[in-house]
């Protein structure tokens, strides 16, 4: 299966990347998602959606989801 | 109801004169409108802010406040709600957010707006990067513990 | 601070706009603006309403306005309060009361602007009597129990 | 001494009068106002002011006060 993952903001630059597709034959969580796309250790206030959804860290991801990981938002 | 990301800056005060005649609300229905404006301010954190970076995630946020604004429609029975939101470069004084609720009656109005304003704070995927005026560099706003 | 009875009637989004210029406020000093705006239905208790009157104790609804608009400006700490009441002869849709309460952040906004409002609605001396759409008669609104 | 009685809205055509001089040689209380206008009962969510200010029924006046007599309130 194909995933999206989009990467925003400050994490973006500390990841230094803006996002990936990753290919996997196994199931995964967005936990494995996040370890495929770098080796840091997740931040403590990590968020994680998947398709435009606040998502968990063990939500199992499916073929063409997208999944985005990003910091602590502040709209307003 | 009406959301909107918007990359120009806007004037909230005639967006809310003007929604009333292009929504479908019955005129003399509704006895109530609870109004929040956020403006930049051109000081955070004890610095000069020159101007400011609005990113957000196209689709989620969308997604994020359309779902919780039929939430809100519905829980406060409200005639009407208008959110508009700036995403791009900000500068002071500058409108960021306008969140307008019209009802029967005051209560629901307030608390339909303050709910929704409190949601969009909390949730919706914004985030602002500031350049300020005594350094070269941009800092994000609340968030720099992201990456310990 | 600015506290006005109108007998005219007044756009209120027009005032919001133009009233921070007109203040001692700083350009880009706040960064929130809560508003409330009451507007008269064509309808209540049941029955169609042509217009209303609405009276008030000229001398103490301004003394009172001003007392508690003190308080609700340093309670808060609002950066800036204004508030505007019609009195006289009112017609459907028309804008009945007015607040607009500036600050630093939300929740001072927020709150003040309806502090001053709930306060305005219980203790502010006006009293309002209806004309019908299927009746000569004239009543007063909510207060018919005051003669036993 | 004297005071001036002001009557607003439901009341003024309840009690068929706006205001009144009352001139009186004993000190009163807003409640021998009221029995100094009518030999009406005060209905029982009757309001009273002294000097622009709320008062209670049993507030001395004085001189010069201004009393007024309403029924409740709503503005907004």
């Amino acid at each position: 299966m194909t995933v999206s993952v989009k990467i925003f903001a400050s994490l973006r630059e500390d990841l230094g990347i803006d996002g990936a597709n990753i290919r996997s034959s196994d199931n995964m969580t967005t936990l494995d998602v996040w370890k495929r796309l770098t080796d840091k250790k997740p931040p403590d206030n990590l968020l994680c959606a998947v398709n435009h959804q606040y998502a968990g860290f063990d939500s199992a991801v499916r073929d063409g989801d997208e999944v985005a990981f990003f910091p602590p938002v502040n709209g307003g | 109801m009406h959301i909107k990301i918007c990359p120009e800056t806007f004037n909230p005060w005639s967006e809310v004169a003007d929604y009333p005649a292009r929504s479908k609300m019955k005129p003399g229905s509704y006895g109530a409108c609870s109004v929040f404006v956020g403006f930049m301010r051109d000081f955070n954190l004890g610095d000069k802010v020159r101007y400011m970076e609005l990113e957000h995630y196209h689709g989620m946020t969308e997604k994020l406040l359309t779902d919780y604004a039929e939430k809100v429609h519905q829980q406060y029975a409200l005639a009407e709600l208008l959110i508009m939101h700036r995403v791009g470069t900000i500068y002071p004084e500058d409108p960021i957010v306008l969140v307008a609720a019209w009802s029967a009656h005051r209560a629901e109005a307030f608390d339909g707006c303050r709910d929704m304003m409190e949601y969009l704070k909390a949730k919706a995927t914004f985030w602002k990067r500031e350049s300020l005026e005594h350094s070269e560099d941009q800092r994000w706003v609340d968030n720099r513990k992201a990456m310990p």
